[in-house]
């Protein structure tokens, strides 16, 4: 059901009643509402209306609505099958041994709810006629909230300040970039090397006795020793030469693998 | 003219001062604040109920008074200069005649269902319409009613009563009429007791909430047909 | 307490209605407002002025004051109670590489116009970086280089002395400091200068900032490419 969203405050003037029956059922906001406004064409108080003819009223409105082909939603047509009811009801008197409610209770439970719910519709006016907050009343309108500022301080040392100022100028300034070359042994020539120096001999000799001559200069001492020692492995593993070490940090000791012939 | 200050005893240079506090809080915000939210503020042992009231008083002639919302309380610009002040309307749509119909119900019936909302209106609420008026900061869930289903109640909020004025849910116009007429009752006037809108936390036949209405705020559909 | 109100001529009570229209103005308005603004809410022939001065008066001693801002009005907490509305978290961050590293060549080079700064940082500086450094009060616009376009030149702050304890710019060390402190290589070129900061008014290529360069402090675009 659509809502009407012309002011209701200011009910339309209510046609003839001939003219009742071009009244789009659309317009209303459902079938209480539908009764309300044929109620109030009766132009009494709403405890003075005759339930009776607001009954075939509405009972009529729905039966040239339908006559015209209109779909008519299905709580109208359970309203006017209850208002059916309720004529037959206010007809036709009461037998005593009826326990159905009365044609007059339930005509009066009909009337307690259209006055239920024109007072919510004036309820809803008066409300709206108050001074509201925003149109007639009006907060404060610079709070100032009590917040709590998250507010940064930027912290920076002198130092940083140098420092960051020192790198930027350094990074800009193109300096000549000279390697520094350092003497590397690699596998290779440490291998050949330990295969001239040891030759055939079959005795015992500490890896250093070897390479005494070259391990005089600082520079390359490391690196001799880790390549020599590194190609000892692998001529160990080819079965070239035997390794020993008899104690903890003690001397590495090699010798010519006896079992080879050259 | 600020009415002179009637109460010797508050006329103390610390109520004083506490009186200027609870004016600088209350100026200072646009919301409405309660009595114990300011109370942290003043110095110990500060009778704020009192103090909001001598504050009432004096600015009862004034341009802004200060108004009283529930249980909070707010200045606000005197009810009589606001066709002065009506600002070039920020647009608001106006409320559908349903929202409206429904707000009132609300207001006046709560705790009240939708079932029962609808029961009123005498047409199917549609879900949009309470969900708009809970957007509005009008309405809002209240618990849920102790019968088959377990229903959702609403009730309205203190932004409902900020906004149309009110004090409190007593000042709801029209609202003793209406009780005499019976006509807040969910039933034919001879067998009623008379409900008034409720504005306690929870009626007997409420429940709390389930944790999960407030999440998503969203009522499960079944419980409407 | 108000103050009794010292201008008979003012007590009538047409002065004592508009005193309530300027309340409810002043209150309800977003922004502070001129007396011109003002007085069209009023009867014809009221005196603002004299009105906007009695209201200032008697809510000085109140927790709320009228203040005025160049030549509006607007009411505002009293500033002795500022401490209730404001609590500060103060959060101490460092500075980001890239701010410091700006902060440190407008500190030498300055007065340094944005493209000499990305020249020795070797990359486009955002225009966040210099802002957030104007925003913790040690850099400042200092005018514009006599150079096409008319780029703004930067400069630092006496909050920037300040903060890192030197006296004057001439306290920053000197390439030879750098040096000896080892901040800089002694492997540098000799070519290799550091700008000595300048610290007066305005050097000889630059004019003063133009009128609008303080109020929206926004740098034209275009000079930077």
């Amino acid at each position: 059901m659509t809502t009407a969203q012309t002011d209701w405050f200011d009910t339309p003037v209510p046609p003839v009643a001939e003219d009742v029956m071009y009244v789009d059922v659309n317009g209303y906001e459902g079938p209480l509402d539908l009764l309300l406004d044929l109620a109030r064409r009766q132009k009494v108080d709403l405890a003075s209306i005759s339930v009776l003819a607001l009954a075939e009223q509405y009972l009529a409105f729905i039966e040239t609505v339908r006559e015209k082909r209109i779909e008519v939603a299905a709580d109208y047509l359970v309203m006017a099958a209850w208002l059916a009811y309720l004529k037959s009801r206010l007809m036709v008197p009461q037998a005593p041994s009826d326990d159905e409610p009365s044609g007059e209770m339930l005509a009066a439970m009909l009337q307690f709810r259209l006055k239920r719910l024109e007072a919510m519709r004036q309820s809803a006016s008066q409300l709206m006629n108050r001074p509201r907050l925003g149109f007639q009343v009006y907060a404060r309108g610079m709070p100032e909230p009590i917040e709590i500022a998250r507010k940064s301080l930027w912290e920076a040392s002198l130092y940083g300040l140098l420092k960051a100022y020192s790198s930027q100028r350094e990074r800009g300034v193109a300096t000549d970039y000279s390697p520094h070359l350092r003497t590397v042994w690699s596998l290779q020539d440490a291998r050949d090397i330990l295969q001239r120096l040891i030759g055939d001999s079959f005795d015992w000799v500490p890896m250093d006795t070897y390479l005494a001559e070259y391990l005089a200069s600082p520079t390359e001492r490391a690196t001799v020793r880790a390549s020599s020692f590194a190609s000892s492995l692998e001529l160990v593993r080819l079965g070239h030469i035997e390794l020993k070490q008899t104690e903890t940090f003690g001397p590495l000791l090699m010798r010519r693998n006896p079992d080879r012939k050259p | 003219m600020i009415a002179p200050d009637e109460m010797p005893t508050e006329r103390s240079e610390i109520a004083e001062r506490n009186l200027r506090v609870l004016e600088a809080l209350l100026f200072a915000s646009s919301e409405p604040l309660s009595a114990s939210q300011m109370a942290t503020y003043l110095g110990e042992g500060a009778n704020v109920t009192a103090l909001l009231m001598t504050l009432q008083q004096r600015y009862a002639p004034r341009g802004v008074n200060l108004v009283r919302r529930a249980d909070k309380w707010a200045f606000r610009t005197a009810e009589d200069l606001g066709f002065l002040l009506r600002r070039e309307e920020q647009e608001t749509r106006p409320l559908s005649r349903a929202a409206l119909e429904t707000l009132s119900i609300i207001a006046y019936h709560q705790p009240a269902t939708r079932a029962e909302i609808e029961e009123v209106r005498g047409v199917a609420t549609g879900k949009g319409t309470i969900d708009l008026l809970m957007e509005a900061g009008w309405v809002r869930m209240r618990g849920r009613r102790r019968t088959p289903g377990r229903p959702v109640t609403y009730g309205t909020t203190d932004g409902f009563l900020d906004h149309f004025g009110l004090e409190s849910l007593g000042d709801l116009p029209g609202l003793d009429e209406l009780k005499g007429s019976g006509l807040l009752s969910n039933r034919l006037p001879p067998s009623m007791q008379i409900p008034l809108p409720f504005e306690g936390a929870l009626r007997d036949d409420e429940d709390p909430l389930d944790p999960d209405d407030l999440d998503g705020a969203d009522e499960p559909e079944e419980e409407h047909e």
